[in-house]
This record gives structure tokens, sequence and C-alpha cells, in this order.
């Protein structure tokens, strides 16, 4: 069971966190100038890196905030959290 | 090669079982083929298979990076069934059941495919109607279901709690008694072994670094045995999918996701079936061997780690006391983790792509096993004759784009 | 009007039914306050006035480090870094969101009474961190977690504002009124050997 | 009487004699005893039969790594399979069962597989069993028959188990010495301490030894140092307790066996404990496994693990045998050597190292024990006991032969084949392992978490070394938690020096393995030398390939036993070093542990929430069946005397359309929205046009998800300028939430938006029906409830019987009806208040069947029944929804290519031609009646009910191009019946012009 860092909260069990995928996948500004393929591949397509991953958790058995997470998809280990702040996965500081 | 038959193993036990051959040839690369799969496992395995057998193409290669059936081929519960909800999904399910009942004969390798019949039980009203849905869409599709009541399953299966008062009560379950389970290692060898007879070399402890390509078109693959040339290639490597893809520029709607499953203490015979259910996310069935075979659910984060999180082993030995009270004291003697690789509509892609001669089929979610031999099938046709079968062109990559998405979380949800 | 009025908090025939194995000095002790009254707060805690109207209302400090509850007058709990929860007596909670209500206009902030969506149980005894950790994941070991801390967290399949009030201990479990009758069986099961005991307040 | 026990010694208590049936013959033993030790006092030699070839077995081991003892114990629903007899403590009235062999373990018909050996050679099922096809559920039933080993209970688990959540600086798995000097250390440098041991009692290989420590006896040492650990309320000891799996995050479970060692009817509490432990550092020290040698018929009762007659003759004063040979290729056995001539038996050494033992070869032969260095053990004679061995000279050539062999009479054959670090919690932790060509075994190499491996788990074999590991390991893990521990210094064992081992693995015999008797690596699955090298010649090379295929490691000792030697094996037919075989993944669980304890108290009607309304006692005392709909009970429908849920419903929904209904309608999600940007924020999440709604309005509203599909429904209202009510469907509820939050948190952080959750502080009461203003009007209302004053789609605040409420004039029947928002600590009297008030008109509760087929009626769709994730709002025919001059969620995925088709599935009516059949929902409908298969599908029925008000069915369904199809018939396939044409409809069947609902 992975243990997150919450960035207010401090460490909690994974049970306490729900997962939110990909991070850094910002909305297009214009959907309808975009071309099908361009609205799929913001829809649908995904890095699914193995290795690091820069990913959303949200926080929501405690103070349901939405944070970022960088963690390695093989090995597991988390590197840090951090807060997002104008959009999706920008860090805050 | 030696056929495999009774006969033959007392003519071998005679010999003290020392001129058995080799199930199949460990050759050095060629430095070219006519078709090169990637993955050496029973898809990969299937493909070459009948790429050779139905289309002639021998000249084949299969290049694992590991060992043979090492990834979900060697990891997963064995569950064959062909009850998915959508038609286009259906029949290409059901394609595969129809090779699965003569695999063994026709590989001459015992896969043990054992038809006991899969329940996927139904908990709430709506479960009921989407049973009641799919069931008469099988029949219409030539699959054969029936929906069976709560008064059925208690006479059916023994010790399954059928109580009203159950926290979700069954209150029926759809049932195809052609479905089952096979055993999953020789699926893999059984198609080695027989694509290797028609020529296809089998290289293991291969591992593709490259994609290789001249303009929009490939021409082969880097591996860790040298450079292997060929204008075609097919890719069949679940858990590695969007790593290999991104070999060759392209993105997948894809998200890989640890799976994990568990094995009981073998016990004498108490489950003859195969029970699913979605609603309270956990299904089983009896190996020959006496094992209970359970399966978990999904962990929700990305993983490439081939092992989950524990609270989803504890929730599923919740849910498998919740449907069987009876084993509460039985114990688990050992939990692993697959990849599997997840589409957006539980679906797989088994596709051409943008670039010529290079081919993919992944996705296929927790489905994978089942789909083994008929997924071999269609993706020798579409590599073979560069154009998919009428049985996979739903299941193209341009479905994403188009919007044509072939939803079958209802059927797929957690359980295989 | 509303004070006269009787408020059922929904455990009563609970209570009735299964009001633990009663004894001499049980391990856990459980009390359902239904007297409480319950007001979510929203608003930013760096924003302009927010903190200091609030605080005016309340006649006490915001807790702003997280996690933390501010007792006085009433108590107030840390739940994010923009929300907070305000206990207090029910007979007062409404007029309570009212004030405070007005004393935010203006300011980007959002008060709900939320009196009637959630249930205060108060656990005392010596058993009560045993009771706690079956199913709560948090370290409640009193050198990590102090009077004065709260947490949101899960207690078996529910999801709580757990507060340790004293260190008797009494902790102050906070649940969803749909999840209490559920959490009322699983402490009642969880806490037989303890000796769990349930009371009115 | 028993035969096999010693006079004395021992850490059994001869005052308590214990009574026990073991396949029905009353035995007795002594309190202290395992299962196995009192059978073997007892004399009992077959203790079960192998898995394949049905061979006669005995006690091998002492511990986790026995292969053959698996029994089934107790009786009934206290019955437990599979439970090896070396792990079972002994208690009065225990009953065992041996689980293999028919009619018993002594003797079984299907010895006679044994005789055929050969044919079932490693795989051979794969060979076999394909013709006929259709004979194979034959053969399947036959091995299915003949496969596992003891039985599940038939009856519910009657027992309880419990979950414990646990966090602590240091994890010690293992009280050997090693892990008790570790935890010691810890502990008193104030480190919060967890030492786990899977025996009843502390002390671990040290249990019954004449070891000295310092002063001390070992025993003695044992005891003081418990003392001390359980002085400290830092240290939490955990006895009978397995760490069974090392998870991620050093996140490790623990399996605690609470009342299995008691008599039955002493059994009170918790069965079994889970503990789910995060640990900030953890000590490994679960010591090491012995080796067996693969010589023919290594596996003839009386073949025994030379630690396991050591620890039966030391810890439990029995005697496995008279006359004993001791085959050793390392010095340990000589310690089990003279265990057994100071227990009166005659001792041959065998020892395949020239050279023999180091200084302990010398207590030896003052022990009188005779040495046969330069030898090994060829062959075992006798089958159902050991009665001798056959004994050959050899210089350690790795041929497959030696020449002459000699007979030593003897009925216990005592081996060590060297030793294996229990690398098993290490390697799941994700650490690799390093093959140490001097100890001839896998040692733990680097940690990936924060744990190290203490003593003879790291291959440490000295007292001394084991117990200054464990210090130093101790005072590492607390310094790394900031803790300071004191100097210890290491107390003085006694010293001696070791020869080192001999790589000796498959046993020369006076014939290949093909063609000499079996020589096995794995005794439950029959895995011989010969099925190694068979696997091999048939290309399956790889270690995983040949465990697989020849199930070496595959039996319910995970390989404990068997698998080094095995792959010593298979490195030598393949020409390779070990290490370049390489190890196999360590998996959990390290020892097998029940479904029970995992699930913990989640089982039965813990096993998820059931939320229930404010409301909910009421209705289960009118005798209301309950539906699940998502964790909550609702009403299904409320009977009255002997009605069926059709009757019930039909007098419910007449009633609701003529005079008056109540429903509790409290499970809805109800969420409160306000900030700055409200507006704004609803217009990107909602299709409609937000901003136009005024104050007091209530308006229909979906919400789309990025790929167009309608994600879910309801109603909202606005309550202010920058203030809104919104409410979701019940299952929608928490994730509607969730998901809303999430694009105001990560993608729209400027919004100044706040969303709280109202769902469970109001409680919902839809009063419906023509009467419903009027009983209203009875029960007091503080405002005009008229036409104007309160018109359809609008809010109030208003006073209701003397409660505040919020007041909804809304309708999801399309009759005249309100909807009453009350906190739900007054929700209940608000209930009762208005079903009093309501008597003269005939109130009726109806629960959420009638509410589906009122709102079926008037073409309302539930979203998740009427649509399944797949299903635009173009398909439900609500463009009038989707605003045209804005952006919103899903809104470009409407215009991709498949969403714009024309014969996309449309929600339409069905009107059944016979007028009377109601169509089972889920029917899939077709064009063609007859049509070949597959047959092609048009669509399928979502909804269907029998109308009472209407007289006739209706049915909802999503059919290809429906809408433009109106009046057109299709037919409804239904299983063994001819195919029904049904019309094709409006999906509007009542007041269609939605008149009643404006009056």
């Amino acid at each position: 069971m992975l243990l997150i860092e919450c960035p207010w909260c401090g460490e909690r069990a994974e049970t306490e966190f729900s997962y939110g995928g990909e991070a850094g996948i910002a909305r297009p500004a214009d959907p309808d100038a975009l071309g099908d393929a361009e609205w799929a591949d913001y829809l649908f397509n995904r890095s699914n890196p193995r290795g690091a991953h820069r990913e959303l958790w949200n926080h929501a058995q405690g103070c349901r905030r939405w944070f970022g997470v960088e963690r390695d998809t093989v090995t597991y280990r988390i590197s840090g959290s951090f807060r997002l702040s104008g959009g999706v996965g920008k860090r805050e500081d | 090669m030696k056929k495999y038959s009774a006969f033959s193993l007392v003519r071998n036990a005679i010999s003290h079982n020392r001129r058995w051959r080799e199930a199949w040839r460990s050759p050095e690369p060629r430095p070219e083929y006519d078709a090169i799969i990637v993955g050496g496992g029973g898809h990969g395995l299937a493909t070459a298979y009948y790429l050779a057998k139905e289309h002639g193409v021998r000249n084949v290669a299969v290049l694992e990076k590991g060992w043979i059936g090492g990834g979900n081929t060697g990891r997963n519960t064995t569950i064959v069934r062909s009850n998915y909800l959508w038609t286009e999904a259906s029949l290409l399910y059901e394609h595969s059941m129809k090779l699965w009942e003569g695999l063994s004969q026709d590989l001459n390798y015992n896969v043990m495919f054992s038809q006991r019949g899969v329940y996927n039980l139904g908990h709430t009203l709506q479960d009921m109607r989407d049973i009641e849905r799919r069931v008469n869409a099988n029949r219409l599709n030539g699959i054969d279901a029936e929906v069976v009541s709560a008064e059925q399953i208690r006479k059916d299966i023994p010790f399954i709690n059928t109580s009203p008062d159950a926290r979700y009560p069954i209150l029926g379950a759809s049932l195809q008694r052609r479905a089952g389970v096979a055993r999953h290692d020789a699926v893999a060898w059984g198609f080695a072994r027989a694509a290797d007879k028609l020529g296809v070399d089998i290289i293991e402890q291969c591992e593709v670094t490259a994609i290789n390509r001249d303009g929009g078109t490939v021409t082969g693959v880097e591996t860790t045995r040298g450079t292997i040339r060929s204008p075609k290639v097919g890719v069949v490597v679940a858990g590695n999918a969007s790593v290999l893809a991104a070999m060759a520029g392209l993105r997948l709607p894809i998200e890989s996701h640890p799976l994990q499953a568990l094995v009981s203490e073998p016990l004498k015979p108490v489950i003859d079936t195969v029970i699913m259910s979605n609603a309270v996310h956990g299904y089983i069935s009896q190996s020959d061997k006496g094992e209970l075979v359970i399966g978990a659910g999904i962990d929700a984060y990305n993983g490439y780690g081939q092992r989950g999180s524990f609270p989803t082993i504890e929730h599923t030995m919740q849910a498998i006391i919740e449907l069987f009270p009876v084993l509460s004291r039985v114990r688990m003697l050992r939990q692993w983790g697959g990849i599997v690789d997840v589409c957006p509509d539980a679906c797989p892609i088994i596709s051409k792509t943008p670039v010529g001669g290079l081919y993919f089929n992944c996705g296929w979610g927790t489905g994978g096993f089942k789909a083994t031999p008929g997924s071999g099938w269609v993706f020798a046709h579409t590599i073979a004759q560069d154009r998919p079968h009428e049985l996979n062109a739903p299941f193209d990559l341009e479905r994403f784009t188009t919007g044509a998405l072939i939803d079958e979380h209802g059927a797929a949800a957690v359980a295989h | 009007m509303s004070e006269s009025l009787v408020r059922r908090h929904g455990l009563e025939s609970l209570l009735a039914g299964m009001p633990g194995s009663p004894s001499a000095d049980p391990g856990v002790s459980v009390t359902i306050r239904g007297d409480l009254g319950h007001i979510n707060v929203r608003g930013n805690a760096e924003g302009t006035g927010f903190v200091k109207s609030v605080e005016q209302v309340l006649g006490q400090a915001l807790p702003i480090r997280p996690n933390t509850v501010s007792a006085g007058q009433h108590q107030v709990f840390w739940l994010g870094p923009d929300e907070w929860l305000v206990a207090t007596p029910s007979g007062v909670a409404a007029e309570l969101a009212g004030r405070l209500k007005h004393a935010s206009t203006g300011i980007h902030a959002s008060v709900n009474d939320i009196s009637g969506g959630q249930i205060a149980l108060m656990l005392q005894g010596p058993k009560c961190r045993d009771l706690l950790a079956r199913g709560c994941t948090l370290d409640l070991h009193p050198g990590v977690f102090a009077v004065g801390d709260c947490a949101q967290s899960g207690l078996a399949k529910a999801n709580v504002v757990l507060a340790l009030v004293d260190d008797k201990p009494t902790f102050m479990v906070v649940v969803r009124r749909s999840f209490s009758d559920y959490l009322y069986r699983w402490l009642a099961h969880a806490g037989s050997d303890d000796g769990v005991t349930f009371r009115d307040a | 009487m028993q035969p096999q026990r010693l006079p004395a010694g021992g850490r059994i208590d001869r005052s308590k004699p214990i009574s026990f049936r073991f396949d029905g013959r009353k035995l007795e033993g002594y309190a202290g005893d395992t299962l196995a030790s009192a059978l073997l006092a007892n004399g009992v030699s077959i203790v079960g039969r192998s898995f394949k070839l049905r061979r006669p077995r005995g006690i091998v081991g002492s511990g986790a790594e026995e292969p053959n003892a698996i029994m089934q114990i107790g009786k009934g629903a206290h019955a437990q399979p599979n439970l090896r007899a070396t792990q079972v403590e002994l208690y009065n009235g225990l009953v065992a069962r041996t689980t293999k062999g028919w009619p018993g373990a002594r003797f079984d018909i299907g010895a006679i597989n044994d005789l055929f050996g050969k044919v079932f050679s490693a795989g051979f099922y794969y060979k076999t069993f394909m013709r006929p096809k259709s004979w194979w559920r034959l053969y399947e039933r036959i091995i299915r028959a003949s496969a596992g080993f003891g039985r599940a209970p038939t009856e519910k688990d009657p027992d309880r188990y419990e979950h414990r959540n646990a966090h602590c600086d240091v994890l010690v798995a293992g009280g050997g010495p090693a892990g008790l000097a570790a935890a010691l250390v810890a502990g008193q440098a104030g480190a919060r301490v967890i030492l786990a041991d899977a025996q009843n009692e502390f002390g671990g290989s040290l249990l019954g030894t004449k070891h000295s420590i310092g002063d001390a006896r070992a025993d003695e040492w044992i005891a003081r140092t418990v003392e001390q650990l359980a002085a400290l309320d830092n240290v939490t000891l955990l006895p009978r307790s397995t760490v069974f799996g090392y998870y991620d995050h050093n996140f490790l479970a623990i399996a605690e066996r609470c009342t299995d060692h008691l008599p039955e009817e002493e059994r009170t509490g918790v069965r079994q404990r889970l503990w789910r432990v995060r640990a900030k550092q953890v000590v490994l020290a679960q010591g090491a496994f012995e080796r067996p040698l693969a010589f023919c018929n290594n596996d003839r009762p009386g073949v025994m693990l030379a630690s396991a007659v050591s620890r039966y003759i030391r810890r439990y004063a029995v005697r496995p045998g008279k006359r004993a040979v001791v085959f050793t290729n390392n010095d340990s056995a000589y310690e089990t050597a003279i265990d057994l001539a100071e227990a009166g038996a005659a001792v041959v050494i065998v020892d395949s190292r020239m050279g023999g033992a180091g200084s302990v070869a010398e207590r030896a032969a003052n022990a009188g024990i005779s040495m046969l260095t330069g030898h090994i053990v060829t062959d075992v004679v006798g089958r159902r006991r050991v009665r001798g061995v056959r004994v050959a000279g050899w210089s350690g050539n790795p041929s497959y032969l030696v020449e002459s062999s000699i007979r030593i009479e003897c009925d216990l054959l005592a081996m060590s084949g060297g030793w294996s670090p229990a690398v098993h919690l290490h390697s799941q932790a994700g650490g690799s392992n390093e093959w140490d060509t001097d100890r001839l075994c896998f040692v733990p190499g680097a940690a990936t978490q924060a744990n190290v491996s203490a003593g003879a788990c790291n291959g440490m074999w000295s007292l001394r070394d084991c117990l200054r590991e464990g210090m130093e390991s101790g005072r590492a893990a607390a310094s790394r938690c900031g803790f300071d521990a004191a100097d210890v210094d290491l107390p003085t064992t006694r010293q001696g020096h070791d020869n080192p081992p001999q790589p000796l693995w498959r046993v020369p015999a006076d014939a290949e393995p093909e063609r000499c008797p079996k020589q096995f690596l794995d005794f439950q699955n029959d895995t011989s030398v010969a099925d190694i090298r068979l696997a091999v010649r048939e290309g399956y090379r790889n270690v995983e390939h040949v465990k697989r295929y020849t199930a070496l490691g595959f039996g319910t000792d995970q390989g404990k036993l068997g698998n080094i030697i095995g792959m010593a094996v298979l490195a030598e037919c393949l020409g390779k070093s070990i290490p370049e075989v390489g190890t196999t993944t360590f998996r959990p669980a390290f020892t097998p542990v029940s479904f029970g304890v995992g699930a913990g108290e989640n089982v039965g009607d813990l096993y998820d929430p059931v939320r229930k309304t404010a409301i909910h006692e009421w209705h289960v005392a009118a005798g209301a069946p309950m539906e699940n709909v998502g964790q909550w009970h609702r009403p299904w429908y409320f009977p009255r005397d002997g009605e069926d849920l059709h009757a019930a419903v039909a007098r419910e929904c007449l009633a609701a359309r003529q005079s008056l209904g109540i429903m509790d309608a409290s499970t809805l999600g109800k969420i409160d929205a306000r900030g700055r940007d409200v507006v704004e924020f609803l217009e990107r999440v909602y299709t409609h046009n937000v901003g136009k709604m005024k104050v007091g309005r209530c308006a229909y509203g979906i919400m789309l998800g990025e790929d167009g599909m309608v994600l879910d429904d309801g109603v909202m209202a606005r309550l202010g300028e920058e203030h809104f009510y919104l409410t979701t469907t019940t299952g929608g509820a928490a994730n509607v939430l969730a998901w809303l939050e999430s694009w105001l948190q990560t993608e729209w952080p400027e919004l100044e938006v706040f969303l709280t959750s109202l769902t469970d502080h109001f409680s919902t009461i839809a009063v419906v029906g023509p009467n419903s203003r009027k009983v209203l009007e009875k029960v007091g209302c503080s405002i005009d409830l008229g036409k104007d004053g309160f018109p359809f789609m609008t809010v109030k605040e208003a006073e209701l019987g003397g409660y505040p409420v919020q007041l909804f004039r809304v309708s999801f029947s399309g009759e005249l009806a309100f909807e009453i928002n009350i906190d739900s600590g007054y929700a209940l009297a608000m209930w009762e208040t208005v079903m009093a008030a309501g008597e003269e008109y005939g109130i009726t509760p109806y629960g959420t069947e009638s509410m589906h087929v009122l709102r079926a009626e008037k073409g309302f769709v539930i979203v998740g029944q009427d649509t399944d994730g797949s299903v635009t709002p173009v398909d439900l025919g609500m463009n009038w929804l989707l605003s045209k001059d804005k952006d919103y969620l899903g809104k470009r995925s409407l215009a991709r290519p498949d969403c714009v088709r024309s014969d996309r599935k449309q929600l339409v009516g069905l009107l059944s031609s016979d007028n009377s059949t109601v169509l089972p929902e889920g029917t899939q409908l077709v064009e063609v009646p007859d049509a070949p298969v597959p047959v092609p599908m048009c669509g399928h029925v979502t909804s269907s009910y029998m109308s009472a008000c209407l007289g006739h069915p209706i049915a909802l369904a999503l059919v290809a191009g429906g809408r433009v199809r109106k009046g057109e018939t299709v037919y409804a396939a239904m299983p063994g019946r001819e195919p029904l044409p049904v019309t094709i409809a409006a999906p509007v069947f009542y007041d269609p012009k939605g008149e009643r609902q404006h009056v």
C-alpha cells in the first residue's frame, strides 16, 4: 500500500486518496478549433511512461485537494508531491 | 517432431524418457524475415502460428525479451468466454471460442480447455437488466447464453450465498455453458511448438530496442541481439504497448495498470464452474490441481511493477467470502500481479498504424487470455493482407478519432 | 421556533436495540452527540478579510495550521486549506450560521449549516486507540496525534473527521448521517471484546 | 504410550498429557508438542501421500518447509484444511486427518501410480487426454478428484477476524537470536518496536539448544530477553504471528493466530488478527531453511532434515529413530549426530567431504560416532519406512555414477544439503539476491526499501554472528529513526571453526537419473532430477519454464524445501552456474493466510456500508422491500396485505396520478454552489444556458463527459445571483462532486466557486399528485402555494408545519408536485406530519419502482438505465438543452463523425402490438423477425412497465435512427417466444403537453 504525501495533510495511506491519471493534460482553449485527431489526442492518448510519471491524486478522504505526485511506475517510488495552480500539473514553487 | 499421444508417452517411458525432442528450437536470429512478431506471449505466438498455417508466411520470427509466455499469458486467471455485449466484441471473442474448442487437437498439445460454464452474477435490478440485454444479444449473435434465476444458481453452485439478506443478494446470473478455463502456460507452449514446426523462429532473450523506419514505412527492428530486417512488424506486447509505440513515434489511448490475482492451497473439488461478480468485485474458479484461482480488481494507478497494493487483495478476500462464506477458513497460498493495458472503451486495438508495415495488437485490458487464438488469427490476417479482417476492422485505432468506441465496461468491468 | 423542534440523530432505535455490553468500566464508551450542530465554512485563508471577519463572529481563532482544532466557545476543525467545520450546540447553529453568512458577504466565502448531515460520536476509555486502530490507518500514538489535533480519514468504510479532545483519552468522531448506522454497527462489532457501550448525550 | 519419547528433556510439559485423534486413532502427546512431534513420539511414520505418484511419505521437516504432513484439522465449521503438522500446536481433542490417499494414507489404492512413474513424467498431461475430444471432461473429472489435499468446510465460518493498523519505527520479523537482539537494542533505545515471530514462543533456533550465551543457558537468555522486551511499553511482542507480506513503501502484513492453538471449547474472541504495519525500518531475521539432498528414494518415510531431527530431540524430547545415518555436505549436521548419540541412538555420519568437518568432528568422535568421510548415500532401502541406506565412496567427481556401494542398516536418515537464508521478505520488498560461492547459498543483496537482513537469513550461521548482526541492525535501525542505542557488548558464545560445505545437490547413483530410482527435489509435487533433465531435453530451459513444466516449487511449501537444489540440478543440466540460472521471484504469502483474516471485520452486514435515509425506519416498519441503489437502501414498493410488486405499483401509481402520493427522494445528490464565478463555472459543466436562469428558478440540466456522453442529470436551482443548488442522481452524487472539484482545482483554479455537499444534511420528500397543494396548505405553509404565487419550476424558502424548509415546485412524475428539502434531523417528523395530513386524500407512499413508472409515462430518462455511457444528449432528443453560443464539457465530442451519424441509437417509445405484453427490459429489437444468425439488432428496450393509468404496457428503447421512424414496426426478439411486433412511438406517453404539472 503506497504512502502518499498530501501537500497539506502530510503522509497518508493510499486508501485515503483517489487517482487522477497523468498530470499536465490541459484542456484545449478552443476545442472547436481542433481537428478530430487533435481532439482525440487530448481526450484519449496518454504518454503512459515506464518510469517517471507526473500524475494527479486527490486526498479524497482528507482535505479533498487535488495535487501532483512524481512517481516511478516501475519501482512505485515517489520522488515528491506538489501543489497545483494555474492549470493542471504546474508547480507552485 | 514426434506427435504427442498416450502411445508416445508409453513408448518414451520404455526408453526412460530420453528420446523426447525439444518442443521448439532456440535458433539464432537471422538478418531478415518476411514478418517479425514482437512479443512471445500467447497472442504473439498464435499470430506467428496462424501466419504460417493460414497465410503460408513461414519466414517469421517471434522476438521475446524474456521467456515465452512470461507476461500476462502466465499470470492470468485463465477464464475463456465470449458473452460480450456489443456485436463487434461478441463476434471477435466467439471466433476465438470456436478456435479454443479445437485447439488441443489442432496444436497436438493439451491446453486443457475445460468448458465448465461461466456465471456472471447479478446483484441489483440494473445488473439484471444488463444481463438480459447481453444474453439476448448473445443469442441473436449465435452465442450460447442464458439467464438463470437465483433458485437455479442455488441448485447449480453448492455453498454460494444466495440468501436474500446478503448485503448484495444474488438476483440471477447470465450463464455461458461453453465458456470455461484453460491451462495458461500450455497455450504459449502449444502455439510455440506448433509454430516452430511450421518453420517459425522463436527467439527468446531478444529485446527490441528500436523500430527502424524509412520514411513512413517500417524496415525492421534493433534488438539486443542485433538488427533484424523485415517489411512487416507486428507488435503484440501487453504491458509494454505504449513503450513500443513510442519507439515508432506513436501515442496510444492506453494506460497500464497492475491487475492482481491469487490462488488458495489445493483443495478437494469444491467449485466446479467459473463464477464472476462485477458488483461484488471478485471471480473464482478451481484449477485441476485443486487451487482456487481468484481474480482481484485493477489497481487505480498506472503501474508496470507486476504488483499492486494489498488493500486490493483484502477487498477480493471480502468479496469471495461474501459470495462463498464457507471459504473463509481456506488460505491464500500465493498472490501476484500482471500489467494490463487498458483502453478507454475496454476493448482492444488490433490495427494498422500510420507507419506502413507496422501493426499493433494491444489494449486487451483484462480480456486478453480468452482471446488468444482469435486475436492471433485476425492479427495474422491483418499482417498478411495488410488490411484488417472484418472481425477486427471495428477495433481500428481510427475509432478513437471518429468516436466509434465499443464500450464494453459493462461486460468487462473488473471481472474477466 | 427551530429550538422548540425535536431533532433526531437517527440512531435512537439502534441505541435501544444494541446498547453494547454494559460493564462497570467499559473499555470504550461511545456517546452520541445529537445535540451538536455543524457548520461548514469555506473561504480563502490568505484572502482579504475572510479570516478576520469569521473570527470576529466566532470569537475565537480559525485554525490555519492543517489538521488542528481551535477549542473555545465552539470547536473549529481544519478540514482543508479553505474549509473548516464549526461544531456548536445545535440550538444556536442556525443563528450562528446566519451571522457567519452575513459577516462574509462580499468576500469569497461559503457558509452552510449542515447539522442534519453529520453526527458526532465521543469515544472515551482506555481501549479507544485499539478500537480506532482496527479501522483507521492514521497513527494515533499520543506522541503523534495529540490533544488539539484532528484529521479526516477513513474509519472502517466510512469517511470521518477524527479529533483528540483530551488525554483521557476522548476522541471525537464525526460521520455523515447516512453512514452513522453502519459505523455504529462496526464499532459494536469491532469493539465487542473491549466492552464497548453506547449512550445518548 | 509414546515409544519414541525420550524419558527427559525438551520443552514439553509431561505433567500435561494431551489426547488427540489421528486418522481415527486415539493418541497422546504433551503440552508443548506440535502435531508432528506428537506423531513422531507415537512412532507414526506415514503421514501422507505424494501428489502424483502417491508414494508413502513421512515427516521431513519441523516448520514451514514441511511438504508431506499436510493435514485436515478439526471438524465441521471449525475444520481447517491443509495445515502442516509441523506448525500445529497440540491441544486436547485435536482431530487430524491425512489428506491424501484412498482409503487412507497408510494404504492407498493410488499407489499403483508409482509403478507407472515413468509414464507420469513431467508435463505428461500436455501430451495426452486429447482424444477423443469429447472425453476431456471425463479425464478431467478423474484428475480433479485425485488432486487437492484438504476439504473446505461446508458451513459458514463461526469465527471472528480482526484488522489492526499499526505504525512503528522498527519492525523485527523473526524472534530468534538475531531478532531478539535487534528488538532489544532498538527497544531500549526508545524506538517503537514490533517483534513478530511465527512460533508460539520466541527463541527460534535456540529453543531447546544447549548453547550458552554469556553466563546463561540459551533458554535462560531467551527468557531474560523476552522479559526485558515485555517491560518496555514501546515494544509490541507478537508470538504466533507470521510476517507474510512485504509491500511497497514499507507496508507489511502480519497474520496473528490468536485461538487456533486452544481446544475448540476454550476459543473465545478473535480467531486471527491481521496487522497492517507501516514501519520506518525493518529488520528481517527469519532464519534459514536446511536443504535436502537428491539421492535415490530420498523421499522414504524416515528420511528427514538433520535440523528437524535435532529440533525433535532437543525441543520435543522425541527421538525419530534408534539407528541413524546422518548424510551431510557440511558441518551443521554433526550437531544432529551428537544430539542423536546423546539421545541413545546409534549414529553413523556419512560426509561427502574428503576432509570431513571442523572442530565439531572431534566432539562427534568423543560421542562415539563413527564417521565415513568422502562418502555419499546413494539409495534408500525400505518402502514404507527406511530400513537401510546404500553408501558409496565418492571423490567429488561430477559423474552420475558410482561403483560399488555398501548397505548400512538404519531406521532414520538425517540429511543436510546445506542452508538457504529465508530471503523471501527481502525479495518481496524488491531486493536482489546474490549467490555466495563459499556459503553455497543466495544471500540478500542490496535492499530497495528501508530494510536490512540479520543473522541466518543473511547467511550468518554461527550464534555469535547472529547476535552481533542482530544488535548492529537493531541499533542502526533505531538510529535511522533518531534514537541512539547505548553500547551493548556481545555476549561470549562457544567458538569453533567450520570446514566449508561442499557443492553437492544431485547425488551420484549406480545408474543415470532416468534409470535409477527417483531422486526427488520437490517432494510434494513428485518432481525429480529426471524430470528437470526431461524439461531441459524438451527445450524448457528458462528456470520459470522448468518450474512451471515440472511443478517444481509449486507445492504448498512454495519451494522452501526444494527450490534451490532444483535450480542447482537445472544449472548442472544447462552447464551454467546457479546464479546464471537465476532465482525466481518470491511472492506473498510467505506462509498461507486465511481469507477470513484478510477480510477482517468486513464481512456480512459490514461487507459494504448500507446508507440509510432519515426516514428509513419508517419504510422498514411499513414493510417495504429494499432496493440497492449505489450503497443506499431505498424502499422498492410498499405492499399492502399480500400484494405483489405489480399490484402494489399499480395502486401507488394511480394514487399519485389521481390524488396524492409521497416518496422519499433523500438519496439524491445535493450540492451547494456559490461564488463570484459560479455562473461561468456552471456554464462550462452544464449544456444549457445557466446565465439566463432567474433567481428563484429551477431548471433541468445535464452534464456530459468530455467524450460527449451523458454523465449525470438533475434539477438545479438558482438561489441567488451567485448561489446555486444542484442535484445529481443517487448513484452519481459522490463522483459528480469529485469530478466538479477536479475541474475547479486542476483546470480552472482562477474561478471563485465553492462547492459543498448537502446530500446528507437535507432530506427530500416528494409530495406528488392533484392534492399535493392541498395537503401542504393543510400542514400549514408560510408561503402562497398557488399556481401564480409559486409557479412550476421555482424554489422558495418557507416554513412548513413549523419547520424551516426549502420548497421546490418540481415534478418527476408530470403531476402537480412539491419537493420538500428539510434538515434530516426533522425529516421523519415532517414525513409523519404530511402522512397524517394526507390521510383524507388517501396519501400513498411509493417507492423506486412506481417512481420509475411515473417518470417513464412522461418519457423522463434515468441516467444509467436508459443510458449506458454510449449515449449522447442528441440520442436522447435533448438538443433543446444544448446551448449553441457557449463551450461546455463534451461539446466538441458531439461533432465527431460517429456522433453525428443519423443511424445512431435514439430514445423512442415502444408499444406492444398485442397491447398486453410487458417487454422484458433488455429485450433486443430486430428489423427482420426470421433473419439468419448472426441477427442484426437495431436497438434494445431500456425501460418497460405496465402503465396502470394508461391501461397498457409502455416501454422506452434506444433504436437506430428511431426518432424519424415513429409508427414503424420492429420486432422484439424474446428467447423461447415468437418475435413480437412493436410500434415505435414518441417517448412521452402521458400528458404530452405537460398540462398537469402546471396547474
